[in-house]
Parts: structure tokens; sequence; C-alpha cells
């Protein structure tokens, strides 16, 4: 068993999860349970994001993703728990007018992806070698604070914004 | 610092090594001069034994100011042990209340509570021991109820007698006009009787209730 | 099966070293608890656990045995999933955190580039355990625990990460290893960077839940928190991911600040007696263990002391083992392993000591502290650094650089206590605490 | 090497679960979080892309989406607060007046 | 709020809920409620909106037992009430049914019954200091003072037998005469424990989480302690400069010299300087008293049936939690008629609704344990 072939298990070991959990978190009814799966399905995201030897962002996406913006969603179900939702209708009544809606995209999208494989019309050219190690940490920091300082900074003016926005919007005495 | 009670020492009695609080010595004579009566008078060091036990009928400015201002409803004023007792009508005694804690000063309520006496015309005693930290002098108000006479409730007077009420209520079954919530306190609210009343004992307790509750027998 | 062969092959001593951590960790984790009762026996005056094994040494393992068969209580209402799976979470999250750290140059799981961005990412996790046993539970008290947990976790690891931000700025890498490299033969960031390493120790008993600021927990206040439903088996698993936690913020702690698996003195030739403290230490506590043997109440209780005896004295033999030439070369992992255990037991007693001598903070106060001081401070402690290393690379020497750099942050740190204090002095407590709500 | 289509088909996988999830549920928190999967769904995309151009941008911008996930979580879950503080539901139909 | 839910408190009133409100069940099996108390608080978030106490679940009918007891019988019921403090309870039944018979206790047993309860005081004001330590969080001061305090209750066990439940005064005067080494001993004591009492305050007074916890908590006026007829170190706490000690004085009091230690602001941290400048002014007596305890007899002449006269007493102490009222009746039989207690727990206990409004719930804890009630004597 190579590296690469653990690569590629662990691949379709995340991705299964990762569909798993994506699929629980639209369809199960206590919101709690819904946030467990988004939880699965963001922590097998980070793991496919390691298999493509993107550790930084596989940090990131636990640190933020995990860790940070899922917390706050479990907080504010749980602030706002009412056992009452429990036993509403959870699905809005034509669900499956939109369930066919998104299938019919889902299926525009498959095709284009299909098409796109090696020898298909929409041909996506053979992958750059080199250059892009797995280590790619200084890579990373380089680029950001070079090339992308501006967005970076808006990004936090960003942050700031929605701060201040979330302060605001949830105080009690305005 | 707040208002009344800072005024109401003299300054700073503790810090010299009297015996006595000089409070209590200095207005002792000045309430009642001739009376021996000023009620829970320090013991002197060596004091014989007092005459006599019991009731002496009491009547000095204090029960003189009550009846100038009250009149019948000051029933009977005595002290018993050097404590005094004034014996007030059950109508007025939310008026005798505010009047003894604004005017005379019984600003702090020691204690309420009532006496059973199953075989008096006035079947209960309603007692309320009342205390002065200006005068260091404690008076006690007592109200006669017969059965199933409602007593005034005095908890707008001193903020104390909620519980204190309530436990009578409890206890008695002594129903407090005007409390704000009259409930039991120490027994469950489904309890049947009212234990310190003469004619309850443990024969004739809520057996049912701890049957149904505890699921135990009581034993009795 | 020759892919399987080939795959042991290649990851033989990282597999060996997970299963060490597994098997090991909740040993440790109890032989903590049972350092904290000594200790804390040790402040109150009073003697501690002294009835299984002499001077209570297996108490942990008996503790794990009452605890394992204890009867397993699920509330009636609770989510059960949840509730089973929350403990697990918490234990997982704080064992994944050892495969980056190295204890020693040698014994190291994985090699990762990103290794302390790896610990803090995954020690995060932790969170989810607490808040979602907390919610399963379907209790008042664990919930109101699990939020105040989670708030409060959130918040510290704000600042410790920033602390750590510090620590990552002077060694230039996130590698754990590279970390400890680069402290070698230089100073402790400890002494580069004390105020950092200080908003680090506070942190991070904040985020292990610890007193004084053990409120989540406050048996006080809300019972046992997030745990008060919980008995048992998975109790014990609980306690278990916070005292492995304890052990992880130590071991962050240890590589960062106070030079990891490096003997104290490394590059000072005149002290490197230090080399024979391992095994002098293990001797003289075997030494004890054979002088409190006859002492023994039970002959039972003496043969376990003698064994304990006996361990220290392999240990011993085992430190002593670099100094026979042949195996020179096992020097480093061997007195490394050591040097780091003892940097993680000093830094754990640290938690210890303080937990038995402060009273608990206030929820909001905690918050305060955490927002008002703590992070600023942390900011400001990031930025001293980013200067010292300017100032370093522009060739400064190591003591200005460091008093104006360290100075700096001091006194941003005084402002902001005296700051808190001003505010404190207004009067009326309960008006500034509604006001404080708004 | 996994081919770079069967990450393309993960991440629409992962898009029309997100997608199905914000047209057919009515608790506001469950879209918000099938938002989040949308916003997965093409991080895994550029990372994917980012290994297979070689070029470090991809991963720049996934953390330029996660940084915009969050601010979304926060101004969206601050909303869902204060409408739950005044309405005492959080079904997305019931947020049927834009005063109250 | 359009839409509110109905929850209460079952059997009462239907409380109407906000949107952020709980109800939380503070006991009575809680970790800091002392004893079997009950807070039923409403909560804001964290925030107390409104409370409610409930008690009697150690209800034992102390005072219908009394009607059925001889006046001595019944003294050892009294010790059951407080029972952290029953040296103090037992004082002021004996003074007080000594007041309805018209005796008093010779000299040498006033001073013996000053010292003990001086040393009772200490040792309660020990037990509250460890257990409202441990509320707030700090773990250690516990040990230290039931140190101190197994040091009182060993003089207690030398001279009656008992450590808990004393019973070791009889009206009239005192059972037993002091052991041989009783002076030595507790001067001994007396001597060491103002260093120990340094002890504590070198961990507590000073402490920033200590002070940030008690500042400013629980905040009770002069004027709301009178009105909520609080005694004892709350109502000293609050600044009053009131001792039953020192207004009125029993036992051998106006004998010694001490101060009224007083807070100013009333808060939690007030009351509990109030309360250690109490344990160095009990030393303090203790010391003076064991000095001279004059010579004589320790039992005044009271036959071995008592029949008070018929009438009614009313007498009272300070005890460690506050006035300790012992309101009597006599119908000249051998039984008290009616006794009844005017217990400071329960009395204290009633200001918790007010003090603790718009606190958190940790401060509950915090001001619970400031008010050091005794369920036994709050239920009785």
């Amino acid at each position: 068993m190579t590296p690469a072939q653990i690569s590629q298990y662990a691949f379709y070991f995340f991705a299964a999860l990762a569909v798993v959990g994506a699929i629980g978190t639209v369809t199960v009814r206590n919101v709690v349970h819904s946030a467990i799966f988004l939880i699965t399905s963001l922590l097998a995201t980070a793991g496919i994001f390691l298999t493509l030897g993107a550790q930084f962002v596989f940090a990131v996406q636990i640190v933020l993703y995990v860790g940070g913006i899922m917390v706050l969603f479990i907080f504010v179900i749980m602030l706002v728990n009412l056992d009452v939702a429990l036993h509403q209708m959870q699905f809005k009544r034509r669900w499956w007018v939109a369930g066919l809606l998104a299938l019919a995209l889902g299926g525009q999208f498959g095709a284009v992806i299909y098409y796109s494989r090696a020898g298909g019309v929409l041909e996506i050219p053979a992958a750059r070698t080199g250059a892009l190690s797995p280590q790619n940490v200084q890579q990373f920091g380089l680029a950001l604070f070079e090339k992308y300082a501006l967005p970076f900074e808006i990004a936090s003016v960003l942050l700031l914004v929605a701060l201040i926005g979330a302060v605001v919007m949830t105080k009690k005495r305005v | 610092m707040v208002n009344d009670p800072s005024e109401k020492k003299p300054p700073a009695p503790a810090e010299t090594p009297s015996e006595k609080p000089a409070g209590a010595s200095a207005e002792k004579p000045a309430a009642a001069p001739p009376k021996p009566a000023a009620p829970a008078a320090p013991k002197p060091p060596a004091v014989p034994p007092p005459p006599k036990e019991g009731p002496v009928p009491l009547d000095n400015d204090l029960v003189k100011r009550f009846k100038a201002r009250f009149g019948d409803n000051i029933r009977e004023a005595w002290t018993d042990r050097k404590q005094a007792i004034l014996v007030v009508d059950r109508e007025s005694l939310a008026e005798i209340s505010e009047y003894s804690r604004d005017d005379e000063g019984f600003d702090y309520l020691v204690d309420l509570t009532a006496v059973d006496w199953p075989k008096r015309e006035k079947r209960f005693d309603v007692v309320l021991n009342l205390y002065s930290f200006k005068k260091n002098e404690r008076l006690r108000l007592k109200v006669f109820l017969g059965e199933g006479e409602n007593c005034p409730s005095v908890t707008g007077v001193w903020s104390t007698a909620n519980w204190l009420e309530r436990e009578c209520f409890d206890m008695f079954g002594i129903v407090f006009e005007g409390h704000p919530k009259l409930t039991r306190i120490l027994l469950p609210d489904e309890w049947q009787g009212h234990p310190l009343r003469k004619d309850y004992d443990i024969l004739t307790q809520d057996t049912a209730w701890v049957r149904e509750n505890l699921g135990i027998e009581s034993g009795q | 099966m020759s892919a399987l062969l080939e795959f042991l092959k290649t990851y033989m001593w990282p597999l060996i070293f997970a299963v060490v951590i597994v098997a090991v960790l909740p040993l440790l984790a109890g032989y903590v608890v049972l350092m904290e009762r000594k200790i804390m026996a040790d402040m109150q005056a009073r003697l501690g656990p002294m009835r299984v094994g002499p001077h209570g040494l297996l108490q942990p393992i008996a503790d794990a045995l009452k605890l394992l068969i204890k009867e397993d209580i699920i509330p009636e209402n609770a989510d059960k999933v949840v509730f089973w799976f929350a403990p697990v979470i918490s234990v997982t999250a704080a064992m994944l955190a050892y495969s980056a750290l190295a204890i020693g140059p040698f014994f190291q799981i994985a090699e990762l580039n990103i290794g302390l961005l790896f610990i803090v990412a995954v020690s995060s996790m932790g969170i989810f355990g607490i808040i979602l046993g907390g919610w399963a539970s379907n209790s008042h008290y664990s919930l109101l625990g699990a939020l105040r947990s989670t708030a409060q976790m959130i918040s510290y690891e704000t600042a410790a990460g920033l602390a750590l931000v510090g620590g990552v700025l002077l060694a230039g890498s996130l590698s754990t290893r590279e970390i400890v490299q680069a402290q070698h033969g230089g100073t402790w960031y400890v002494f580069v960077a004390p105020i950092g390493f200080f908003l680090y120790l506070v942190a991070s008993i904040a985020e292990t839940n610890r007193a004084p600021f053990d409120l989540p927990e406050a048996e006080s206040e809300l019972v046992a928190g997030y745990m008060t439903e919980y008995s048992g088996f998975r109790w014990a698993v609980y306690f278990l991911a916070e005292y492995a936690n304890m052990i992880v913020v130590a071991s962050i702690a240890t590589t960062l600040f106070l030079g990891g698996w490096l003997r104290p003195f490394q590059g000072t030739p005149w002290m490197d007696f230090l080399d024979f403290f391992p095994p002098l230490c293990f001797l003289a506590v075997a030494g004890y263990c054979f002088y409190r043997t006859p002492k023994q109440p039970e002959p039972i209780q003496s043969m376990v002391m003698a064994l304990f005896g006996g361990l220290c004295l392999l240990l011993a033999a085992a430190m002593a083992l670099p100094f026979v030439p042949a195996f020179a070369a096992s020097k480093p992992g061997l007195h490394g392993a050591f040097w780091f255990l003892l940097k993680v037991s000093l830094y754990i007693y640290s938690f210890m000591w303080i937990r038995f001598t402060f009273p608990r903070f206030r929820f909001d106060q905690l918050m305060k502290l955490g927002w008002y001081f703590m992070i600023p401070l942390s900011i400001v402690n990031v930025l001293g650094l980013g200067v010292y290393r300017v100032l370093r690379q522009l060739q400064w020497s190591r003591w200005p650089a460091f008093v104006l750099t360290t100075g700096g942050t001091l006194l941003v740190a005084i402002w902001l206590v005296w700051n808190a204090q001003k505010k404190a002095a207004a009067p009326s407590s309960v008006g500034d605490m509604t006001e404080a709500e708004g | 090497m996994v081919p770079i289509g069967n990450y393309l088909f993960l991440s629409l996988a992962l898009f029309i679960i997100g997608v199905i999830g914000v047209l057919t549920r009515r608790n506001v928190i469950v879209i918000l979080m099938s938002i989040e999967l949308i916003l997965n769904a093409v991080n895994i995309n550029l990372v994917a892309f980012s290994r297979h151009w070689a070029n470090v941008d991809g991963q720049i911008f996934t953390l330029f989406i996660i940084t915009d996930a969050a601010a979304e979580a926060a101004v969206g879950l601050g909303i869902i607060i204060a409408f739950f503080k005044n309405r005492e539901t959080v079904l997305a139909d019931e947020m049927d007046l834009l005063k109250w | 709020m359009s839409d509110t839910r109905t929850t209460g408190f079952p059997g009462v009133e239907q409380t109407v809920l906000g949107a952020d409100e709980i109800i939380i069940n503070m006991g009575p099996q809680h970790p800091s409620t002392h004893g079997v108390l009950r807070v039923k608080l409403r909560l804001d978030g964290e925030r107390i909106v409104d409370s409610e106490c409930v008690i009697g679940y150690l209800h034992r009918g102390v005072e219908k037992i009394a009607e059925h007891r001889s006046y001595q019988q019944f003294a050892p019921y009294v010790d059951r009430m407080d029972y952290v403090a029953a040296v103090s309870n037992g004082l002021g039944y004996c003074e007080a049914v000594e007041k309805l018979l018209g005796t008093e206790a010779p000299m040498r047993a006033k001073v013996v019954r000053t010292i003990l309860t001086e040393l009772q005081r200490i040792s309660s004001h020990l037990l509250w200091l460890g257990t409202h330590a441990i509320d707030i969080g700090a773990l250690t001061p516990l040990f230290y003072c039931l140190r101190e305090r197994e040091e009182i209750l060993k003089i207690f066990e030398k001279y009656c037998g008992a450590r808990l439940t004393t019973h070791a005064f009889r009206i009239g005067g005192l059972q037993y005469d002091t052991y041989d080494g009783f002076e030595a001993e507790t001067k001994r004591f007396c001597l060491d424990f103002s260093h120990r009492v340094d002890e504590y305050e070198a961990l507590l007074t000073e402490n920033r989480i200590w002070i940030a916890r008690t500042k400013g908590i629980g905040v009770l006026s002069a004027a709301d302690a009178i009105d909520m007829g609080a005694t004892g170190p709350v109502l000293r706490g609050s600044g009053v400069k009131w001792d039953i000690r020192k207004a009125m004085p029993y036992a051998a009091y106006d004998r010694y010299e001490f101060e009224i230690p007083i807070g100013q602001n009333g808060d939690t941290y007030d009351r509990y300087i109030v309360r250690m400048q109490e344990m160095r002014q009990s030393n303090r007596i203790c010391l003076q008293a064991i000095e001279d305890i004059p010579a004589g007899p320790i039992m005044g002449k009271v036959g071995k049936v008592l029949k008070p006269p018929v009438g009614e007493v009313y007498h009272s102490i300070e005890a460690p939690k506050g006035e300790l009222g012992y309101y009597i009746v006599s119908d000249g039989t051998t039984q008290p008629y009616r006794v009844r207690i005017r217990p400071p727990s329960f009395i204290n206990l009633e200001a918790l609704d007010k003090m603790i409004k718009g606190h958190l719930v940790a401060d509950v804890v915090a001001i619970i344990g400031t008010l050091d009630i005794v369920l036994g004597e709050v239920d009785r």
C-alpha cells in the first residue's frame, strides 16, 4: 500500500462521509442532529483537503469552520431551541418542486463535468506538475500577504462589519 | 450610609469600655422615670429576686401615648417579667403597628407568632414582638382572635412579617387579611390541619398525605 | 497481504507510538488525578488517598475499575445517541492532539508541517463533546454549563492562540520539532516572551476549565455543569478528556516556551552534570520507596511499594543507559522524554497550585477578563514580539531588544489593569452589572 | 492520484444537496447550514483545481470563502436571534412581515 | 412578544415567561444550598428576575414537641435546630426558662457559659467561612477552618462529652464544672487562633478574585435590613451597630470589653469582614473570661421539678447567626404551654429574594453563603 493508494482510499472514504453528512444535514428533523451531520460533512471535507495536500486549508477548515462557525450555530440552536419546532412541519409544502429543480440543475452540472473528462468535449487541460509542494504553508503565506494583501484587508474589514452587525442585531436595548 | 440607623446610636458607644450600652441607660430614665417597668432593662449586677412574678398592670408614658392616640382600641397593658405587653384591638392592629413603627420608633419586628387557648372565648393570641433601636426597648403587642376571625396583615409595615405570618397561618390556620401570598411555608401545600393548635397531635395528623406522597405509613 | 505488510513497515513507528499513547494516556491521566489529590491534600493539611495501595498509589486503578462497572444511567428524555457520543468526541479530540506533539526528538507520531495549528484545530473540537453532552442531557444545569463552557473556550482560545502566535513568530515554524530545535542552544522562549507565557498559562487554565476558571462545572452553582447527568464510565471518559487536555496544553506550553525536550542549560558546558539528573532522580524515588517499604501496615502494601521501587530502579537504569558508550545514541530520546515529562508535570503542578489558592471567577468577570485584558494584551504581545524579531534582525543585541519590547507590553498590561480598576471603583455594582448587560 | 473529475462530482453532490436544503427546509437555521454546505462544495472545487494547476491561489480563495462564511454565519445567526426574540419562531415562511 | 408560553410554579400561580427566560430549580439537593433549601429562580439568561424560597424540608415540629416535654426534657431538642451552634441555642433556652422562673445562674456558671458560647460562635463562623469560601470556589480555607473547629469541638467534647449537639448547659446553671486544664487549653487555643485568622485573611481578604466576587454583591441597605428584620452579622454588615450582647447584656457579657464590628455597604464582602472581626472579638472575650473564672457554685437554686408561675417571657441572645429568641408561655404546669423560637436563619433567609434580584446565578450561591443559614433552624 503506497501513500498514493492510501490517499486514494482516503478520498473515497471522506467523500462518502461528506455526502452522507450532507444528506443528513438537510433531511434530519432535529436541528442539533442536523448540525452534527454538517460537522461530519465539514470534517470529511477537511480530510479531502488533506488528500489534496492543502494542509493549511485543512487546519483552517477545522479551526474556523468546525471550531468556530459550527460552535456558533450550535450555540444559537440551543438559544432558540424550541421543542415546539420539532413537531412542526420540517419541509415546505411544495418541496418536491424544489427538489426537481435542484436535481435538474445537478443533472446539468453533472453533464458538464462528465464532458470535461479527458477526451471529452470540454476537456480540462492536463494537470500541471511540480511547483506546489505538499508542505506549502510558506508559499501560501507569501501569496496571501503579497499578491492578495488587498483582498486580505478587505476580508478583515468584512469581518469587522459582520462583527458589529451581529452585535448590534442581538443587542437587547438599542 | 442610610439615614436612620446611623443616627440612632450615640457616637460610637462600643469603643468605650462601658459595660452598659449608653443608649439604654440614657433612654430608660427619660422614658419612664417613675415606673418599674421599662421593658427588658439591663440587669443590675446584684439584683434581688423580683418580689412577684407574673403580670403587673402597666401605665407608663408609652402606654399613655398609645391610649391617647387609640383610646379604647388599646384594651389592656401589663408587664410580665418586666416586659411590656399591650393588648390591642384586631381592627386597629395595622394602624397601631404603623404608629408604633413611625412615631414610637419600634422599627424592628422581632417576631410574630400566635398562642392557642382553645378553652378561651377568643381562641388565639397573635403576638408581635417589637424592638426599637433608638430606645433599646422591647414591646409586645397582642391581638385576641376568635375562631374564624381574621387578623389584619402587618406586611405593609414590616416586610419581615411576610414569612412570619405565613408560618403562623401554616401552624395555626390564622388568616391574615392583606397578606400578599398567604400559603403554607413549612408544611406541604396540600397538608390538612394546623399543627400548633392544641387540638392537633400526632394521632390526628394528616396520615393520608404521608401515605399518598411518601408511600409510607406515618408510624403512629 | 503484502500491501498490508508494506503499510505496516512504512508506518511502524507512528503506529507503535499511537498505540502507546492511547494505552498510556488514560493511565497517565489517572495518575495526574492522584497527583492532584495528593497535592491538594498537602496544601490543605491532610493526607489524601492512603488506602488503596501504599500512599494511595493504586487509587487511580481502583477508581477506573469502579467507574467501569458502575450502573450506566441515561436520563429518560435525553437524546440517547448524542448522549452516548459526546464524551467520545471530547476524548478523541484530546488524544488526537498528541499525534503532532513531539515528546523527545524521537518519540513523535507524525511530524506535521502545520503541527501547532493542527493541535489547536483538533483540540478546539473538544468543545463539541462538551456542548453536545450538555444539550443531550436535557437538563438546565447541563445546558447552562455547556453554553458557559462554549463561550469561555471560544473566548480564551483566541487569547491562547495569539499567545502561541508569539512563540511561533520567534521560532519561525509551526512544526513542533522545529520549534524546539529553534530553542536549542539559544534561550527558551519563556525568557524571551514571559508575557506570552503568562498569557498562555492563564488562557490554558481557562481552556481546560480549571479553577479559578472552572465555571462550566462550578459545583456550587451548576452542580457539575455539562457533566451533571453523566455517571459511570461516560463520566470517566469526560474526566479523562479533561485531564488529557491538561496534558496537551502543558505539552504545548513546554514545547513552545519551555524548550520541549531540551535539558536546562543545554548550551552551557559546565552545566553538563545535569545529564546525571534523570537517573539520580529515579534512584532517589526508588530509594524512598524502599525506605518506606517495611513501614507499610500490610504485607501486600509493602510488596506494592517494593514493586514501585523496583519500577523506579528500572527507569533509573534506563536513564543511565546512555552513559554506556554502546547506547550513547539513545540519550536524546530517553533523556528528552524525561525532561519533557518533567516540564509538563511542573506546568500541571502550577495549575494545581493556582486551583487551590484562588476562588472562582464569576462568569461575566471571566468574560471581562478574557475580552478586556487577555485578548488586547495578547495582541500587543504579538506586536511586541514582532518588533523584537525585527530588532534582532537589525543586529540589536538581545537585552536591549528584550527590555524594550517586553517593557512596552508590560506597560500596556499595567495600563489595562489600572483602567479596569478605575472602572471597578465606580460605585453601585448592581447598576454596573445591568449596565454591562445592555 | 484521484482524477479531478471525482473531486468535481463530489463537489457537485454536496452543492446539490445544499441547494435542496435551502429550497425545501423551513427552519432558517437549517437553511443557513445548507448554505454552508454549498460554500463547502465550492471550497472543494477550488482546492482541487489549486492542486491541478499547481497553484496556491485556489487555496487562498478558500480562505476568503471561509472568512466570508464566518461573517455570514455571524450576521445570519444574529438576525435569527433577533427574529426569534420578536416572534419566537425560526421558520422561514413565518417571516412574512417587513416590520413588526 | 406576541406569543408567550405559560409555564409555572405548580399549584401556585401561572408565571408568564418571556422568550429568554427559564425557570431553574436550585435544591433541595444542590451542593451549595447548605442543606435542603430549595430556591426557584426565574432567569433571564443567567440573571435572576424572580425567585422564591421553598423551605420546610427539614421541618420536625420542634415547637410542638416542646408542648409535650417538661422544661428540662426539651433542652436537648434546641441543640438540633442550629446544629452548628448548639451551645448558643442551649444558652438562649436556659436563660429564657431561668427568666421565666425568676432565678439566675451563679456567676461562675455565667462565665463558663460565656466562654463556651463564644467558642461556639467562633466554630460556627469557621464553618461558615469554609463553606462560603467553597461556594465561591476557594477550596482550601475549608480545611484550615475545620482544623481549628476541631480544636473547639475537642474542648466541648472534654467538657460535656458531645461535640455537635452538646446540651452543655442546664436550667439554672451548669451540669458539669470545668475539667482540669480547661483554662489552659482554651487559652492556648485562643492565643493560637488570632494567628489563624490572619492566615485565612491572607488567603482571602486581599484576594482580587474574592473581592470581585463579594464586593457589591447582595447589597442590603441598613433601612432594608431593619425592615426585613435581619439580625446578627447580616444587620451589622449593613452598618447598624447593634448587638444584643451590648444592647441588653446577658450571661456575663457586661464584664468584658469587646467591640461590635460593622460594615459600610451591606454587601457580601462587608459581612465577610464583619464575621472575621467577630471571630477576633470572640477570641478576645474568651481570653478575658478565661483569665478569671470566679469561684463558686455552678448551679443556682432550682428544684428538680420546674413549675414556673403563670406568665410569659421573651428572651433573646446574640447567636452566631443573629437574634435567637425564645418566647415561652407558662400555664403553671411542668410543661411549657407554648414555646416559640425566633430563628435568626429563618428571618435572615427572608431577605434572600430581595438580595439576589438582578444578580447572576453564581451570586445566588455567594449570597446564600453570606446569609449563613442553617436549615435545621429555618425549618425547625
